[in-house]
């Protein structure tokens, strides 16, 4: 497990910052198939995210966070996962959730304000977390109950650098150490908590070596790097499934990268950040540097890489229309799923509600 | 009162050992119930609610957690969103604050968000009020603050036959409910209970005593010296008490009924009185019977002051003397 | 309405660059006051209700903290005992809540746990309601959980002038203040604003419409559209209009008075209804004034359910069309 | 400032079992008043802590901690720190707070339920913090607000084992890492956490190192001998007062020791621990260690403990009759100092609940 036992200050690394092989680095094995994957992957990402924005910018959609330059460790950690494995994300995570199974109408529909959109039925994913690291306790009881239960499975949960500094960070991952849960503890490091750097969230030189106090195991790796995640979260997902003598099942993991936009729409970063910076973690940007590698490696050239391109555009538009041709929630579902049964205070709410709208219709109420 | 089993043997138990007959009772019934908090392990609770429970159950369905109470709630309903059904205990009620964030922003919403996909069938226990000379923060009652938060059940047991049956019901209920135990009252008396597993409805109030003068709302520790007070007033003053044992939701009915039949009434709860329940229920009141009523509703509650250290602790709790003339001040009104 | 000098030079302001000025003048004041949460130095808070005070008053005493409510509170309790004056910001109501323990355990009991040797001279700022697009838990209005607590002081201003004078009184106050702006109308109008440093008094409602058939309470982002929907009924309903600004303590006379003169009352917010305000609010008026009483006291408020995503969050409000529907069933009673 | 950079995993330790100087270990310079004064103080807390045991058995307390075992912990801290230094306590430091300046009597009067007891006027000492760890970012705030005022405090804040599992843990330790506060955390880890082990607190190997996660050092002593509390303390407050290039001020200090006593006077400690670690622990009891060391040195013999038992069991005496002395505080003391001006509705109730008392007398009132 020696990808996992390093000192938590050497990132792990394997491609450079042109898609090179470094030298001496262990390339994880993976299916030329599996390998397109990932880049279609993130190309998608990439462009959902770009579309996103600017659906937010025509006032078809709401407060949106943004993910480009975070595709690398996303897709290369989802991969790692079987399909029953969980997805514990934050409000993030779209490549990930998307790499689970998620169809990209229901993210949207969730970011239009649609409860729905967050249901996700049938896939291994617990709704979106906005409150910062509250989740971090749910992944731990959730991979807690399915040891008890005597399953195999493993639980990813997703942070970012922001979310190290909550109590609730603290809590979960002590809990994970002291039960020993099949746990991955995946901090998305984008360098930035909204304004606030990484430098002033915590005095920790890494926030790998943050697991130290929880008795297992903390790595850092280059989260731009797909490859190098991919090998990093599988070394974990292996040990959390089946450690060997002595050895504590849950990892902390540290992605480092950057967020190459806003923190969300409603985000101005040139308040607080400088351009250079940007543009000095922009050469690292996962999305060529992984091309270059499968160019390389023979399996990508441009044809391919058009063909992708008009099939993820495709699929977007499609996400889009489908979030948009959704009739939007009935004003009444506000009531429901409240509790497993209506009480009647609540009942009898929706009874005024409704006679309220019928008198006035929607459109002079909500003016 | 509660649909115990007439016919089935019972024991006599005192209202925490109840607790724990009712904990044993669903651990039997249910192997995904467990019980996860502060020594509820091997030392069996700080009140001995888990009493033999790690000895019977072992140490996977009861687990002695870390100190830390947003972690033991937090994992809890990670555990209930897994289909597991967790019963944490917080040690005292005035610890449940660092919970609090867990409680009101997901276990009262996780059903809402993923629109019924998942539900959170949890319970959070909690030993709770004043009057046993306990330190700072162990003597807190501000069940307002869970019944301000839709999503949640609030259920406060006040005899030991209730205790277990309630208990029974947030435990299989589909959805989170703190339970809040007085802990003044949970060695106070003794009461035969059924030793089968049975349920007391979550959501319908008791009527303790029926009176026609005026009726008088309570819950929890206080119910027991609202009766006492009400037997001192006997012959005085004909005092209806009903005990609402769930708070969240609450039984309207039951509370506008008898106040139709009175015309008078009065609250009494620990918590301090301004944003209390007792407010709530004065306004549902109005709402619902305003033309019944014949005088204000007295509220006949703790100061709006922190709880006291123990040596003034029996002057802010309601006393039954406290209790006795705001019912007079109803009827005289 | 404010004790604003209307001598000195004006500015029109937003209710958000009222708080950004109430800070900077109060920070220019004393030297003792200092800002700090997430977000407010470097950035200027996300609505700009810090902006430009990084650069005037420097990292030290604008204070970009990690990301940790509970630790943004109890440090500056620590700094309050030690005998600075934080402001805190937490970015948004919804997040309060891992603060809460320090809020509640703390803050609002130092004082009386140290006999009144220590005390807490906090404002814990946070943007409130709902009304703005915005994600989960970015729109709570949880004000009664804090009104139940004693020690604490709550404040919700509605208009800019208030805001700059009440944040001035609020930060000047030796006790915790929780200082809830409604992000509705962070810019939903501007008023002329002295440019000096003032304070508004806390505890002290303002009658923002006088009436005669029924007094509405109500504070925040409401008591504009409580205006609005009084404004239409004009002619059809004489309408008092009354903002409560502060809502711990409350202004029970103002209250009380304007009921007594109407004799009818509605109460607006936005909060659930169960174990809201409003409950409280009618609760004292019919022990105070029952005899003055003609209606039932209507609760206008949002509904029992968690506050939804933003598609439907205009109907979770209440609407200018609710308030006045409401604001007739009192009347026609 | 070596005691400090050492391995969090290596203990420091000075006096051995029987009280000799371990072999190269370093002896702080104290004069010998100071190590006279310092022996009587942890005598007076084991008498002291006996005869409050035995106050709350005859019902003239309520529930109280006692700490024999912890003495050589907290008096070897105390000492080290200067008479303008703050206490932050948490509720079981009664010679720590004592060897302050707080009158035992104070500390009596708090646990006889009267909060006048808490109040310590003049003292560098905050009030007793009951809910577990929520005093550590109290004291991470007051050193922040002293360094910013210009001072040259120290803040010394005192926790158990089990409170490193707290979220304010984790959030105290990590402001006072970013803001360089003159800090220290000092953590009485006495194994056990009411019924939960230290092993099952946390998953980490020492509490030391969890300062790791904070940026600064992390030590562990052995908190049983106070001359190894003393040196390891006395480095961390110079630290804080004045670091070197590149040092942090702030120090996690894990005192291992044992708590001989019950949780509190409610607690039963049989139900979950072995006599016979507790006999294993009591050979390392910090006061014999500690005199023999003294008499070793030549300045304490039997004379003079016989004075220095009769002289403090006078104190404690004394103490105990000034508490039991006092009155009991006013009943409408409870209106008071909830808020600066007594609001309204407060005045009300002092003012109903005055003539409740005048209508029934104290004594039917509480019957
Ligand atoms: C408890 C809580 N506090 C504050 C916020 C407001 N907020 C939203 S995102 C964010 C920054 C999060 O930073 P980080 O954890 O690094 O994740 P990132 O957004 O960079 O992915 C903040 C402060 C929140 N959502 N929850
Ligand atoms: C927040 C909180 N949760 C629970 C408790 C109840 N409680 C009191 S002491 C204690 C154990 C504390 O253990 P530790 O931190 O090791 O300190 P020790 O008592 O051993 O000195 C517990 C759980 C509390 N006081 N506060
Ligand atoms: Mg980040
Ligand atoms: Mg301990």
């Amino acid at each position: 497990m020696s990808t996992l036992q390093r000192d938590p200050e050497k990132r792990v690394q394997i491609l450079d910052e042109d898609g090179r092989v470094r030298d001496g680095a262990t390339v994880p094995e993976l299916e030329e198939d599996e390998l397109l994957e990932m880049y279609r992957e993130m190309k998608i990402g990439r462009h959902f995210d770009q579309r996103a924005v600017s659906l937010q910018r025509q006032g078809r959609m709401g407060t949106f966070p943004p993910m480009s330059g975070q595709e690398g460790a996303q897709v290369g950690s989802i991969h790692a996962v079987a399909d029953d494995d969980w997805l514990i994300p934050s409000y993030r995570e779209h490549a990930a959730v998307y790499g689970a199974g998620v169809d990209l109408a229901e993210t949207l529909r969730y970011w239009m304000g649609d409860e729905r959109g967050n249901q996700m039925d049938g896939q291994p994913v617990l709704p979106s977390t906005v409150p910062i690291a509250t989740q971090i306790p749910h992944a731990t009881g959730m991979a807690w109950a399915s040891k008890l239960k005597g399953e195999n499975r493993v639980f990813m949960c997703y942070f970012g650098d922001g979310a190290t500094s909550e109590g609730d960070f603290h809590e979960g991952l002590n809990f994970a150490g002291v039960f020993d849960t099949p746990s991955i503890f995946f901090c998305n490091n984008n360098q930035w908590a909204i304004s606030v750097p990484r430098e002033r969230q915590t005095a920790s030189q890494t926030i790998a070596q943050k697991a130290t106090a929880y008795g297992f195991d903390g790595v850092q790796v280059d989260g731009m790097d797909p490859l190098a995640v991919y090998r990093v979260t599988k070394a974990a997902v292996e040990k959390a499934r089946d450690p060997s003598e002595g050895e504590r099942r849950p990892t902390l993991i540290e992605a480092v990268q950057y967020r190459f936009g806003a923190h969300t729409t409603a985000d101005d970063p040139s308040v607080y950040r400088d351009d250079d910076e940007v543009e000095q973690w922009k050469r690292r940007d996962p999305i060529p540097r992984f091309e270059e590698y499968l160019r390389g490696k023979g399996i990508l050239d441009d044809e391919r890489i058009d063909a992708i391109t008009s099939e993820i555009e495709a699929e977007v538009d499609d996400a889009i229309d489908t979030a948009e041709s959704t009739d939007r929630p009935d004003p009444s579902a506000m009531f429901e799923h409240v509790y497993s049964e209506m009480p009647d205070r609540v009942a009898e709410q929706r009874e005024a509600f409704e006679q309220l709208r019928d008198r006035h219709g929607d459109e002079e109420l909500l003016e | 009162m509660s649909t115990q089993d007439q016919q089935s043997t019972t024991e006599s138990l005192t209202l925490v050992q109840a607790v724990c007959e009712g904990l044993y009772g669903e651990m039997e019934r249910d192997d995904d119930v467990l019980v996860m908090g502060e020594d509820v392990g091997k030392n069996g609770g700080v009140f001995r609610a888990t009493d033999g429970l790690y000895e019977e159950f072992g140490g996977d369905r009861v687990i002695d957690t870390p100190l830390a109470e947003s972690g033991i709630v937090g994992t809890a309903i990670g555990m209930a969103a897994y289909g597991l059904r967790p019963v944490t205990e917080i040690q005292f009620m005035g610890f449940i604050y660092p919970a609090f964030d867990q409680i009101v922003s997901h276990a009262a919403r996780l059903r809402t968000r993923s629109r019924g996909r998942f539900s959170c069938p949890m319970v959070v226990r909690a030993p709770y009020g004043g009057g046993i000379r306990a330190p700072e923060h162990h003597s807190e009652s501000k069940e307002a603050f869970f019944v301000h938060e839709p999503g949640l059940k609030v259920v406060v047991p006040s005899t030991p036959g209730d205790a277990k049956g309630l208990l029974a019901s947030a435990i299989r209920d589909p959805d989170p409910v703190i339970f809040l135990e007085p802990k003044l009252i949970y060695r106070a008396f003794r009461e035969d209970v059924s030793e089968e597993p049975y349920t007391t409805p979550l959501g319908e109030a008791a009527i303790r005593r029926e009176g026609s003068d005026v009726s008088v709302f309570t819950w929890g520790a206080m119910a027991y010296r609202t009766v006492e007070a009400a037997e001192e007033l006997a012959g005085e003053i004909d005092v209806e008490v009903v005990d609402l044992r769930t708070l969240s939701p609450l039984d309207t009915d039951t509370i506008v009924e008898s106040f139709k039949k009175t015309g008078r009434a009065a609250v009494v709860h620990e918590a301090p009185k301004t944003g209390g329940l007792a407010g709530e229920i004065s306004a549902t009141i109005q709402e619902e019977a305003l033309l019944y009523q014949e005088a204000p509703i007295k509220r006949i509650t703790g100061f709006d002051t922190p709880f006291p250290l123990y040596a003034l602790e029996d002057y802010y709790l309601p006393e039954a003397a406290r209790i006795a003339d705001g019912i007079r001040d109803v009827v005289n009104f």
